[in-house]
């Protein structure tokens, strides 16, 4: 089954990025595909390249990257969300003099469209929020 | 084509989520999407007239309701429950709306192929 | 003391809990999503505080913001805009944030 | 259909409210801080379940890492993990995330 | 001296919060401010025995709670109605705490310098 | 009077950051020192100097840059908060090679001896969050 994924909420201060990502594992281990992962909203927080949490701790950003790098699973950061709240894209960036490299690995920025294919592709979307 | 059916809970001003929120409705509308919206609990309240969030520095948002009829998303539902509960009546909205019990409500849902809250 | 309430009394349990204990001397103030519970059909736990000690604020330019008309609201409900806010600031000790 | 519940039954009325139109086709999935609401003693809506058609699921991770033990909870929940969250989404449609 | 109250109405494991939170009192410990805990409403189960956040790949930040003592923080009290409603005994808990009516915890609130919840 | 702030939410998902700003602005009239604001949880995102909402919206983040450079008003975020969200401290930022001018204008970075000093010498401290 395709199993396409919504994040909505910012990480560490909700469950949302973590209860998706063991969904993900799970659906994988089962021989789901996983479609995509639309961030949207506070969602886009977790693609922020500069995270670091403390060595103990899960780091969020860091899975995701893995996930794209072992799975070749599609990161996708809504656009628009991301640039309201200061994540830009690389081009948009350089022009601005902003952050070029701000996005982790793993992750790509595109528009509202991208979550609609996945919508229509998918046979099943499923939102994490907070 | 799918059956996508928004469903919002909360109110229309105060911050971003409702405005983006409808972003991918009108996106969906856009992709030819057959479009239903639901407001119920306290997205009722985001129909209301007279809402000037320029009172507190924030962007008007009520126009995006008025570009639903323009994405032809008229699929507009109101959970009359919910209206009863707030006292309100369709009059006071800045659109119109179809008003329908929850249980109604209910069985539309079921027959969504995808239902979209926030 | 001063009860800063932000969350609409549908969503969160703040208000009603704040109500319980509040007493002659508390004051209470409905910010954000909160000033819904200012309207005399919501529901809100506070339709049922007529004739109490309880001193209830509402934020007005929230609910201008919202549509949220004082016509329409609880007759014993006050009205303070930002420089009302600062004043129950300066005048309350200590304050709930209630988020 | 399918309600997924992330909030606590304090904090929210996402569960009163599914429980108020679920029916013997729908089923609900309890996750993140909902999972208190399986409890017996938590005066969540649900105590007011039981012998209804309603399915209700818990997942077990997220009762854990919380403390919160089988033997506490009201009897006619059932448990998964991810792998049965999985399970469900597939076997269900459509799927409402009430958060 | 500041008397500065700790209100935790959340529970511990989740999310970041609540962790967040605490490193508030103990700094405010650190730094010889008179610190009062209480735990309220959902809050109460933050301090549940056997919690196992490893199951969702968290830090147990149960320790957390047991190093108030070592700041020492030894006003933690719990608010009696919050837990009868839950069914909770304090032998359920890590760490001894006072278990005070919600009458009598408004009064020593209202003595506080500052009220701190998240 | 002596107040200082604490902003714990992120900004456009939330009204805490325009809540607090228009009651800063309005202790400000009423001649109130505003000791200090201290961002603390996701509250940290409101100093994300990429920001750039559309051109029709408020812009928060640039407000918080022009209220330190038109009043003095002491920006601070919290190190660890900021850290493991993915804003970095300018020395950190060059030791990993990440963003160095992540920090919007006006804003710095300290640890939480900087709040409970607010807390101490301020007459009342308040909280905006979600």
């Amino acid at each position: 089954m395709k199993i396409s994924i919504q994040i909505n909420a910012s990480p560490y201060q909700h469950q949302a990025a973590d209860s998706a990502w063991h969904f993900i594992q799970a659906a994988l281990v089962a021989g789901h595909q996983i479609y995509r992962v639309f961030f949207y909203h506070d969602g886009i927080y977790n693609a922020l390249r500069d995270s670091r949490p403390p060595g103990d701790e899960r780091d969020i950003v860091k899975r995701w990257s893995a996930l794209q790098a072992e799975h070749g699973i599609d990161l996708v950061v809504c656009v628009s969300s991301a640039q309201r709240r200061g994540l830009l894209e690389q081009s948009v960036a350089r022009k601005v003099g902003g952050y070029e490299a701000a996005l982790a690995d793993g992750f790509r920025i595109a528009g509202l469209g991208l979550l609609m294919e996945a919508i229509i592709d998918a046979d099943r979307h499923i939102c994490f929020g907070s | 084509m799918k059956n996508i059916f928004f469903i919002i809970d909360k109110p229309l001003h105060g911050n971003i989520q409702t405005q983006e929120f409808i972003d991918i409705a009108l996106m969906a509308a856009a992709f030819d999407q057959r479009v239903l919206m639901l407001f119920e609990g306290d997205g009722v309240y985001a129909l209301l007239q007279q809402q000037t969030p320029e009172a507190i520095g924030l962007k008007n948002s009520s126009p995006l309701l008025k570009a639903l009829s323009v994405y032809d998303i008229n699929d507009v539902f109101v959970e009359a429950e919910s209206m009863r509960e707030r006292g309100l009546s369709s009059e006071q909205f800045v659109i119109e709306v179809n008003v329908c019990p929850r249980a109604e409500l209910k069985q539309q849902q079921e027959t969504a192929d995808q239902l979209f809250s926030f | 003391m001063l009860y800063i309430i932000n969350k609409s009394h549908t969503d969160n349990l703040a208000l009603s809990k704040c109500l319980q204990t509040a007493s002659a001397t508390d004051v209470v103030l409905l910010i954000e999503h909160a000033v819904y519970a200012a309207l005399e059909l919501s529901q809100s736990p506070l339709t049922a505080m007529a004739g109490s000690a309880v001193t209830v604020y509402a934020l007005s330019p929230d609910m201008q913001a919202r549509g949220v008309q004082q016509a329409a609201c609880l007759d014993f409900i006050q009205y303070v805009d930002y420089a009302g806010f600062v004043e129950l600031v300066a005048a309350n000790q200590p304050i709930r944030s209630c988020f």
